[in-house]
């Protein structure tokens, strides 16, 4: 097992732990925009698919990348600005109702 | 300098993504949480962009300009009712964009991988490739474009487990001898092929459940590209997109007492002929004039909506009719069911879009108390959860689901189309009760016509 | 920044996260016997300490290492053994009185 | 094989010693928490003894034999009342451990140290240093063996701060210059120095949050150990341990109102004369006879204990107190601040230690509403938590410190052994309160007259 591997799952088990305490404290009013959000944050997997499209190794890993590189990007936008639109219609009563 | 600059900026982005979780715990908070996060990604971005790998800009703007040409628009225009279809069709996309990394990874790399990182690899293009297709699969079956009742054949649990284990044998085939590439389509096509059949039998109504689980899947499998990139921040993310589809699925599947195993087995919401209906019992149905007459006295009233809410988009009218109730003097509460609709939060975000103040919306255990005091409990479109066989008949399909306790006001009031039965299939005993109204008829007409006669008495008197 | 650094800086800082969520939410009830457990635990030096003892590079090491062991043996024993006493105490109240 | 053991143990322990937190949470798993906790310090050692590095076992042998020989009686014999102390003297422990492993580190490496691991290596080494000495001093000052008053002089805080100034900076060109062997001494000479100095202004009272912050420095000093030795389980360990301290610091100083600085650099605690006191107000005092007749007719008890309960080792007495007026009917409740005592939870472990149930002990958010409809509150050693001018008298040291409303209920008894003051170094106004009587005498020797009243009127009627 190389050292960085033992580092990595010591990031995974890490990171499962604060998702799981995290998550578990959202309130069930937002769960539908944790559902966009988190999904935009996944769409991280956009930092993967830049290096392949732009590295240009190989023809197929180009055409690939890029694919890879509109799916991610549709997610960031959509994702984030989908969250946002939702949040933004949450309020409380106006005071003095 | 520019590697430096990246673990940086990779450090700070995976501290913003759990700040951004954090923050959303809240509604005063959660907008906060969506800019760290938007801030953390474009942290992440730019560091990636100085990646030493990187020969040319050209593919990579391509990509994002049409990435953005298609999340964009989807996010702005999207109606609030179509959440539960955009959310599958976003996993597709995140998924297949893991799967297509991780496949041009192995073919950069072929042969010169280490057990492990292939390891990572199969289970990243594994889990993208079944996502990806179980994903698609799950938005046509919300959006109507394949059919949406379960599809069973006898022997059907047998024939996909053996895709499936023929898949993973292959790649751990592939694991131990990395140089044979042949292989590698065939593993990548059984991955394809076995999210849509995971599907079929999966009736479109239990898709919520299932689509959570596929946002957990799709957060592995860029968790285990991070593996493969030995890049954490991918990892980090792709565990607390792990974890929050793994809770979401935890959550509904206790709020509808069910298993895993039952969700994604079951055939659930099939044939299932309700049986009770034979005996035709009497319901009593009443028209707007009556309904509006006793709202009118009604001093404290419950709003149950359900998923016939979001069918009809019947949620502005609603909030009319809240704000003439609230007008008149009455006390107006919605009791939130946390499987009500067809998605977790569902009915939060299509009340909150009609400006409903979330303070007003109470989850089960706050409203149930509620109930006995309330002049009347008026079902807009919601259906199991309000079924009172959940709580004694021990044959019920959702026995033992925890209910809103409706039956409990002094009079209940229901709006739906028919007699016909909601996402369980059976018959519903609260609308033979004597104190039940049925208001037959569409969500959004009815309550439109309730407002009508409520606000012209109110000119009237 | 060697990688192994950069993994170790991620493992910092999710291990950070877990702590304050984790803790947070320790009832003040348990505060006392919260600051011996986590004593115990970060009694973990000792893995660091033996290696030293065990490694007899230099004379030095050796007498330092060996002291180190002692003193991350005794936080280890004493505190869970304490904690342990303590947590002992804590009754709720006999059903039926 | 030994490295995959290594690090799968290590990977093991680490999620072991997040779910043994987890657990302490709450009472009825907290001791699960310490079994998990225990299984994974168990495994990391057994772990870390098939290293390759490691020639002989002699010496560890010997190190873990005096080491236990050492906590076992310690943790054993050592009486609740003394938990401060030992929490002190564990840190000093720890940090002499961590600071030792660091200074080998560099002798045995001197010069084939890259810039971030001697980076690492220094501030384990300062951190762990200070901290040694500074626990020792806080211990001291615990256990009476230093002047527990603070000490103070003109300039002090310029020369302490120049101190460390001067000890960073000589670490600071050391991690240029690694091979400047002979700097190594003066840096770890300042560091033990600086511990010493830092505590010396601080007031004995304010011990436990300056031990809380020593716990936090001693967690970090591991985990900067960890960053030296390439070890995640180290730095997974010592951040738990340095957020579990700075927590607890910061609770404390939000629940006295104060900030870390005036904690630190205060001198808190010191001459501050009584201004209040001059006036010679007069006080009602009552003899044991007087209060149990007081006692006899409550139905409603809220008993408040504090430091002096502590000291006297009066909590098996005010159990038997509990006993008796439980036994006659009373509903007796604590009340129990956050800051009563010397340490966070202190009042709980020794309450607990007297078999009172945890139930009974309620926060200040829950009992205060309940002082306005007691009958009785019974203040046994608490002085402080209990001062009304918190609530209004601005120029008051504890002013906006968030109180227990003791002055609202019916009638006040005040177990205390003279007029002197407590930690604050204030009088208190709720002595001169018409509903208040003052209990002059020990803790424990009062509330035993106080019983034998009440066991006895209890034969007599
Ligand atoms: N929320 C989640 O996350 C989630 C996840 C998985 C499964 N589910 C399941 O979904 C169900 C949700 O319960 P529910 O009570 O919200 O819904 P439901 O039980 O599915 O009932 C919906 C009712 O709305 C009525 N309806 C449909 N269209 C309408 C319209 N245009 N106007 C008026 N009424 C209309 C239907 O009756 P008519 O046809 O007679 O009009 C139906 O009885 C639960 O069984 C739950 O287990 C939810
Ligand atoms: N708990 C923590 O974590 C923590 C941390 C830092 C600082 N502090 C500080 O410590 C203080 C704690 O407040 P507190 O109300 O518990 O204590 P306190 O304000 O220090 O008062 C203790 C009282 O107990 C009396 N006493 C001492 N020995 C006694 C004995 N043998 N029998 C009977 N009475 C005795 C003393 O009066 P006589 O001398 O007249 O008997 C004194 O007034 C607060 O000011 C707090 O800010 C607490």
């Amino acid at each position: 097992m190389p050292s960085s591997l033992e580092g990595a799952l010591f990031v995974f088990l890490l990171a499962t732990f604060v998702g799981f305490e995290v998550i578990r404290r959202v309130s069930p009013l937002l769960h539908t925009p944790l559902m966009s959000l988190t999904n935009a944050i996944s769409a991280i997997s956009l930092v993967g698919s830049i290096v392949i499209a732009g590295g240009e190794k190989s023809q197929l890993s180009t055409v690939l990348g890029t694919i890879a590189v509109v799916c991610a990007m549709a997610n960031v936008v959509g994702g984030f600005v989908i969250t946002d639109r939702m949040l933004k219609m949450f309020k409380k009563r106006e005071p003095g109702k | 300098m520019a590697p430096y600059f990246i673990q940086f900026s990779y450090i700070v982005a995976a501290a913003l993504f759990i700040l951004s979780l954090k923050w959303l715990s809240h509604p005063t908070t959660a907008r906060r949480g969506v800019r760290v996060g938007e801030l953390g990604m474009a942290l992440a971005i730019l560091g990636t962009l100085v990646h030493q790998d990187i020969v040319s800009y050209r593919w990579i703007l391509v990509g994002c300009v049409l990435g953005s040409a298609i999340g964009l628009p989807m996010a702005v225009f999207m109606p609030m009712t179509h959440v539960p279809q955009r959310t599958a069709l976003s996993h597709a996309f995140g998924a297949l964009a893991a799967a297509l990394v991780g496949t041009s990874e192995y073919y950069l790399h072929t042969g010169a991988l280490g057990t492990f990182t292939m390891a990572a690899l199969s289970l990243e293009v594994i889990l993208g490739y079944l996502t990806f297709t179980g994903s698609l699969m799950a938005f046509g079956k919300l959006q109507d474009l394949v059919p949406s009742r379960p599809i069973v054949y006898r022997g059907q649990n047998v024939v996909n487990l053996s895709l499936f284990a023929v898949a993973v044998g292959t790649a751990v085939y592939l694991v131990m001898h990395p140089g044979q590439s042949g292989l590698f389509p065939v593993v990548a096509g059984l991955s394809l092929l076995f999210g849509v059949l995971l599907i079929i039998p999966i009736g479109g109504a239990d898709m919520p459940t299932v689509i959570s689980l596929l946002n957990s899947y799709a957060g592995l499998s860029a968790a285990a590209m991070g593996f493969v990139l030995d890049n954490n921040l991918l990892i980090v993310a792709g565990a607390l997109d792990g974890s929050s589809g793994m809770i979401l699925s935890v959550i509904m599947c206790r709020a509808m007492n069910r298993s895993f195993t039952n969700v994604l087995f079951g055939g659930f919401g099939q044939v299932q002929k309700a049986v009770g209906t034979a005996e035709q019992r009497s319901v009593r149905s009443a028209t707007p004039e009556e309904a509006a007459a006793i709202l009118e006295a009604a001093t404290s009233v419950i709003v149950i909506p359900g998923y016939g809410m979001a069918v009809a988009q019947a949620q502005h009218k609603v909030r009319e009719l809240y704000d003439a109730l609230t007008r008149r003097g009455a006390d107006v509460k919605f009791a939130i069911h946390p499987v009500a609709g067809r998605m977790p939060g569902h009915m939060n975000v299509l009340l909150a879009e009609a400006d409903i103040p979330y303070d007003r919306l109470l989850e089960i255990e706050e409203i149930n108390p509620d109930f006995p005091r309330a002049d009347v409990a008026l079902v807009i479109g919601a259906n199991d959860v309000t079924n009172p066989a959940a709580r004694h008949d021990r044959a019920s399909p959702i026995y033992g689901m925890p209910i809103l306790d409706v039956d409990k006001a002094r009079t209940v009031m229901v709006i739906k189309r028919s007699m016909s039965p909601g996402f369980a299939g059976i018959d519903n005993e609260l609308y033979y009760m004597d104190r039940t109204m049925m208001l037959f008829g569409d969500a959004k007409v009815f309550v439109g016509e309730l407002m009508k006669e409520l606000t012209g008495s109110h000119v009237r008197v």
